[in-house]
């Protein structure tokens, strides 16, 4: 029974797939044309089965029985595809994002407002990363090459690697701040911050060297009380957040799945 | 000052480099002309990585190649229903744009089962801590029989502060949920002090990179 | 584990049985029985934040995380949109920098329908939400940027965050604001303890919405997920009785209590 | 638990202790980090039971053996990983093993490339004949499948696309049981692939781990286990390695920028405390 369909759907050869690709983008626009005229009142239950059946092939796949020889059902050879649908669906919101950053931009510049500088710069780097970077992989070019490393090597991932070193100021101003004995919450806080801190480096260690390295007193060395830490009490509060974390995050997926959902966005009026 | 010429023109990336970490670095004083530049510069070249990598790595293997090289046509249908998006502007279509929105958040919902099953489940049964404990030559291990309580009480302790819904009227519950509080200020602070030394890394990281890659002071 | 027969127990005991009692009580819930739920104070902070931010004409900052468009965006959308209804009412101005364009794309949409639905659509401003960069510190550089030029009053951080959840908390401390946050990844919870006024921590993240919307389809939710939380609790309690039975070598109760491990053991 | 900053001026040195501006704490930090790189502090150190082992588990290597150094790692985690490649090949090199790097990364075969012919030099080890370096092969699992049962077919050219079967520092290698060690530096969780499809492999090879410090609590069971013979746990690890092998590298130099960093906070978290505490016994 799926035989003519699935001949239909499979990969063309040159000759035809011209008409095929234009078929589909008619059969495309025209679906578009029948949507734009559905009344009102079948716009909803037609977004609720489009989130049904999208949330339904993951479901299924997963709760499906197995063939237990190749660990598979009939819709795992079908997870590739559906990732790379979510992809290329996910991806093409990006030119949405661009022109988000071209118009706040634009208009700076347009405008004159202050700093349009900056937006004129930030143009510039935009548009010779794109293009550096497409010729670096579609026209190789010795020159075109150099740019981009020092765009992309020199640059970018010098300023990725800046930012994420600012943190280590902010973590000692946000400690020096916070670490108070001003509550209880804030004092435990603090203690045991201030012992891992000590297990983590050689002067901390140093401190409680002269216990010894086995039996009783060796468990109050300070790394082994931060690993103590680490390993019981971190682990078990950290799993513990961690099952209602899952059972939330489950609740949430059930309920937009089913669309359940309230909220503005949910409960507008379309 | 033509040596200095020379020697940029030899290492362009590392003096690039070390001017943008400079520009940045300005912003711990106070947000200045200075970052604001290096801010915009580094959004731009992110915004520019990121449609070359759109066309790179998905608009060319998962559209281009697959239609145009391999005669899988029926793609052009994904493409067309994600053209549905841009009617997110339109004010009176605007509804269109939740097909494919809905189709994502279908997706994401779906995986949930999976997702739940694979990161949960298995922690589930590496809950079960025996309290009495044997160590390998037969005797009675009491340190891991007590750190297995401590772990189950942190465990349920914990988990009883995320009671939404019961009214904490008995005692046990209120005391519990205090306790399951403080026992996470401890994972938290611990959190907070095992961090430390991954971000003081970084940062000397720079401090390497400008003394010794750029300025070459250090080896 | 990549389908549930792989190991059907489990999944059916423990995750099939908390989302058939999820649904169960959403769907008594939507009968209209009068719920609970407990004070989540960094919720109830949100309206003190807005307030301040009214006071002092300065302008309100959301942030959705740097995660790409799944529940737990979403999730941040539905907290954003009880707060932009808010702002739409008092007129004060929002910034919300977004790096996922998928996420930036539904953003709009949500902040524009809570303006509409309170009322004002005039008084919402596309170029509010703002795509920045959906690389991690490039991100994090324009926020920072944002919020010392801007001098925020207050800032709501909801979603999902990673190292750059200190820069973001450490420069809205820098000019005074009014913070509260959320993640699911707890590994940044210390961070925005330490620099925010009001953390939500864990799955109170997840109640948020039913929290402030006191919806009851939301509520009855949250009922069914206390259920799924109290089955877990109880499972890790009795698998500890019977780990120790089983360490014990009890007659019968020794292998039936082995068995019941068995059964949940994976891999 | 944040408070905004105080808005009374701030009267005496208790006051003034609780309120420091963040722009001397942000030039103490500098000063902290910078000093160590070019004025060498020794601190005290205790290594690390893991460090230790992964030492003698490298000393247990037969003469001749071969090791096989894998680097996944890019310029994001070059403070950690790069003094750990360089105190692996150095302490290899220093016992004079025949040594074979490669990358799953491509910044990470460019840094080891460069880290390795360093030290080869100030061992003497001559490329080809003592060392040799693969290149970056994407996709790890493939790789590892195929390694176990023939490298020379895993790996038939080096970095450079020169054909790697006449090299004299190949011969004698056919699969995974000629070698004798393989050492991971990682920023990421590859240590589970390696275990997963290569260490069962042959019983009697050793697998090392280097990995940062975020990442090592995850690694412990393993090493319990035996399954990862030691442990260079990021930064600290690798100034431990470098005391081992005696020599003062960028680990030292980093670990001693580290330190006083964390002493520094610890001092202003003491002094905020007592500024606090002060205050607050006056006022009542």
């Amino acid at each position: 029974m799926f035989e003519p369909i699935a001949r239909f759907f499979s990969a063309k050869p040159p000759e035809v797939l011209p008409y095929y690709v234009a078929g589909a983008v008619l059969f495309s626009i025209l679906m578009i044309f029948v949507l734009i005229n559905l009344p009102s009142r079948a716009r909803k239950p037609l977004i609720a089965l489009v989130t049904f059946l999208a949330g339904l092939f993951y479901a299924t796949e997963f709760f499906f029985p197995i063939d237990r020889a190749t660990n598979k059902n009939f819709l795992t050879d079908y997870l590739v595809p559906a990732s790379k649908l979510g992809s290329l669906l996910g991806g093409m919101t990006l030119t949405l994002g661009i022109l988000s950053l071209l118009r706040v931009h634009g208009r700076n510049i347009a405008r004159l407002r202050a700093g349009w500088y900056n937006s004129v710069a930030l143009l510039v780097a935009m548009v010779s990363m794109v293009t550096f970077g497409l010729m670096d992989k579609y026209g190789a070019n010795d020159g075109a090459k150099k740019v981009f490393n020092v765009l992309f090597e020199g640059m970018l991932i010098n300023m990725d690697a800046t930012m994420f070193s600012l943190i280590a100021f902010y973590i000692v101003s946000a400690s020096y701040r916070a670490f108070r004995i001003r509550s209880i919450e804030a004092t435990i806080l603090m203690v045991t911050a201030f012992l891992v801190m000590l297990g983590q480096v050689p002067v901390g260690n140093a401190l409680t060297d002269w216990l010894p390295q086995d039996g009783t007193f060796a468990s109050l060395r300070v790394e082994n009380i931060k690993q103590w830490i680490l390993s019981q009490v971190n682990a078990a509060a950290l799993r513990a957040i961690a099952f209602g974390l899952g059972v939330g995050g489950l609740a949430i997926s059930l309920r937009i799945w089913l669309s359940l959902e309230r909220g503005a966005y949910f409960e507008k009026e379309i | 000052m033509d040596a200095l010429w020379q020697d940029i023109l030899a290492r362009p990336a590392i003096y690039a480099g070390a001017i943008c970490t400079l520009g940045l670095m300005t912003l711990i004083y106070r947000e200045n002309a200075v970052y604001r530049f290096f801010e915009h510069v580094f959004i731009g070249l992110a915004a520019g990585f990121s449609i070359v990598v759109l066309i790179k790595e998905i608009l060319d293997p998962f559209l281009y190649q697959p239609v145009f090289k391999k005669g899988e046509w029926y793609w052009t249908f994904v493409f067309m229903f994600g053209l549905l998006f841009y009617f997110i502007h339109s004010r009176k279509y605007n509804w269109l744009s939740r097909l494919p929105i809905g189709f994502l958040m279908g997706f994401s919902a779906g995986q949930a089962f999976q997702g739940f099953a694979n990161t949960y489940l298995p922690q589930l049964a590496r809950s079960f801590r025996p309290l009495f404990v044997t160590t390998p030559d037969g005797s009675w291990d009491a340190a891991a029989g007590i750190n297995n309580l401590i772990f189950m009480i942190v465990l349920v302790t914990v988990m009883s502060y995320f009671f939404f819904s019961f009214e904490q009227k008995s005692r046990v519950i209120r005391n519990s949920a205090q306790f399951g509080r403080w026992v996470m200020m401890v994972a938290f602070g611990a959190i907070f002090g095992t961090t430390i030394m991954a971000r003081m890394a970084l940062l000397f990281d720079r401090m390497y990179f400008l003394f010794s890659d750029w300025l070459r002071l250090v080896r | 584990m990549q389908h549930a027969f792989e190991k059907i127990w489990p999944v059916l005991i423990v995750e099939v049985l908390t989302a058939v009692i999820i649904i169960w009580r959403i769907v008594s819930a939507q009968r209209g029985k009068e719920l609970f739920i407990r004070r989540i104070p960094g919720l109830n902070a949100i309206d003190e934040a807005i307030g301040r931010a009214t006071e002092m004409g300065r302008p309100v900052l959301m942030v959705p995380g740097i995660g790409g468009f799944s529940i737990i965006a979403l999730q941040a959308l539905s907290i954003f949109s009880y707060i932009a209804r808010s702002t739409a009412k008092f007129g004060n101005r929002i910034l919300m920098p977004v790096a996922d364009p998928t996420v930036y794309t539904v953003a709009e949409e949500v902040i524009r329908d809570a303006y509409q639905a309170e009322g004002h659509p005039e008084r919402f401003e596309a170029d509010s939400i703002r795509f920045l960069s959906d690389r991690q510190f490039a991100f994090a550089s324009g926020v920072a940027g944002l919020i010392q030029r801007e001098q925020i009053a207050s800032s709501f951080m909801f979603g999902e965050f990673f190292a750059e959840s200190l820069i973001f908390a450490e420069t809205g401390n820098m000019v005074g604001a009014i913070q509260v946050a959320g993640t699911v990844h707890t590994t940044q919870i210390p961070f925005f303890i330490a620099a925010c006024d009001y953390t939500i921590i864990g799955d109170e993240y997840y109640a948020a919405s039913a929290y402030i919307s006191r919806n009851p389809t939301m509520l009855g939710s949250l009922v069914g997920q206390d259920f799924g939380k109290l089955l877990i609790a109880s499972l890790c309690v009795i698998g500890s009785v019977a780990a120790t039975l089983a360490a014990l070598e009890v007659p019968v109760l020794g292998t039936a209590s082995q068995w019941f491990i068995n059964l949940f053991t994976i891999r | 638990m944040a408070t905004t900053p105080g808005t009374s001026a701030p009267r005496d040195i208790w006051d003034r202790l609780q309120a420091i501006d963040r722009r001397v704490l942000y030039v103490l930090l500098l000063v902290v980090i910078i000093l160590p790189l070019f004025v060498p502090i020794r601190l005290p150190m205790v290594t690390m039971p893991s460090t230790q082992k992964l030492y003698q588990a490298v000393e247990s290597i037969p003469e001749g053996g071969y090791v096989i150094v894998s680097t996944t790692w890019s310029g994001g985690t070059r403070a950690e990983n790069m003094p750990q490649t360089e105190a692996i090949l150095r302490h290899l090199m220093k016992r004079r093993l025949r040594v074979a790097v490669f990358s799953f990364d491509q910044q990470g075969s460019q840094f080891s490339y460069n880290i390795a012919s360093r030290v080869a030099r100030d061992f003497g080890y001559e490329y080809g004949k003592d060392w040799v370096h693969w290149g970056f092969r994407p996709v790890a699992g493939v790789v590892m499948k195929s390694l176990v049962r023939d490298i020379p077919g895993t790996f038939t050219t080096d970095r450079d696309g020169k054909p790697t079967k006449d090299m004299p520092v190949m011969q004698g290698i056919k699969d995974i049981k000629d070698v004798d060690a393989i050492v991971e530096i990682a920023a990421s969780g590859i240590y589970m692939d390696w275990i997963g499809l290569v260490v069962g492999a042959n019983p009697k090879l050793k697998f090392g781990f280097c990995p940062t410090a975020v990442m090592a609590p995850e690694t412990y069971p393993y090493m319990d286990s035996g399954q990862i013979v030691g442990i260079m746990e990021g930064m600290r690890g690798a100034a431990e390695y470098e005391q081992l092998v005696n020599t003062v590298g960028l680990a030292t130099k980093g670990m001693g920028s580290i330190s006083l960093a964390h002493v520094l906070i610890m001092l202003l978290i003491i002094v905020g405390n007592v500024g606090y505490i002060v205050t607050r016994a006056r006022r009542s």
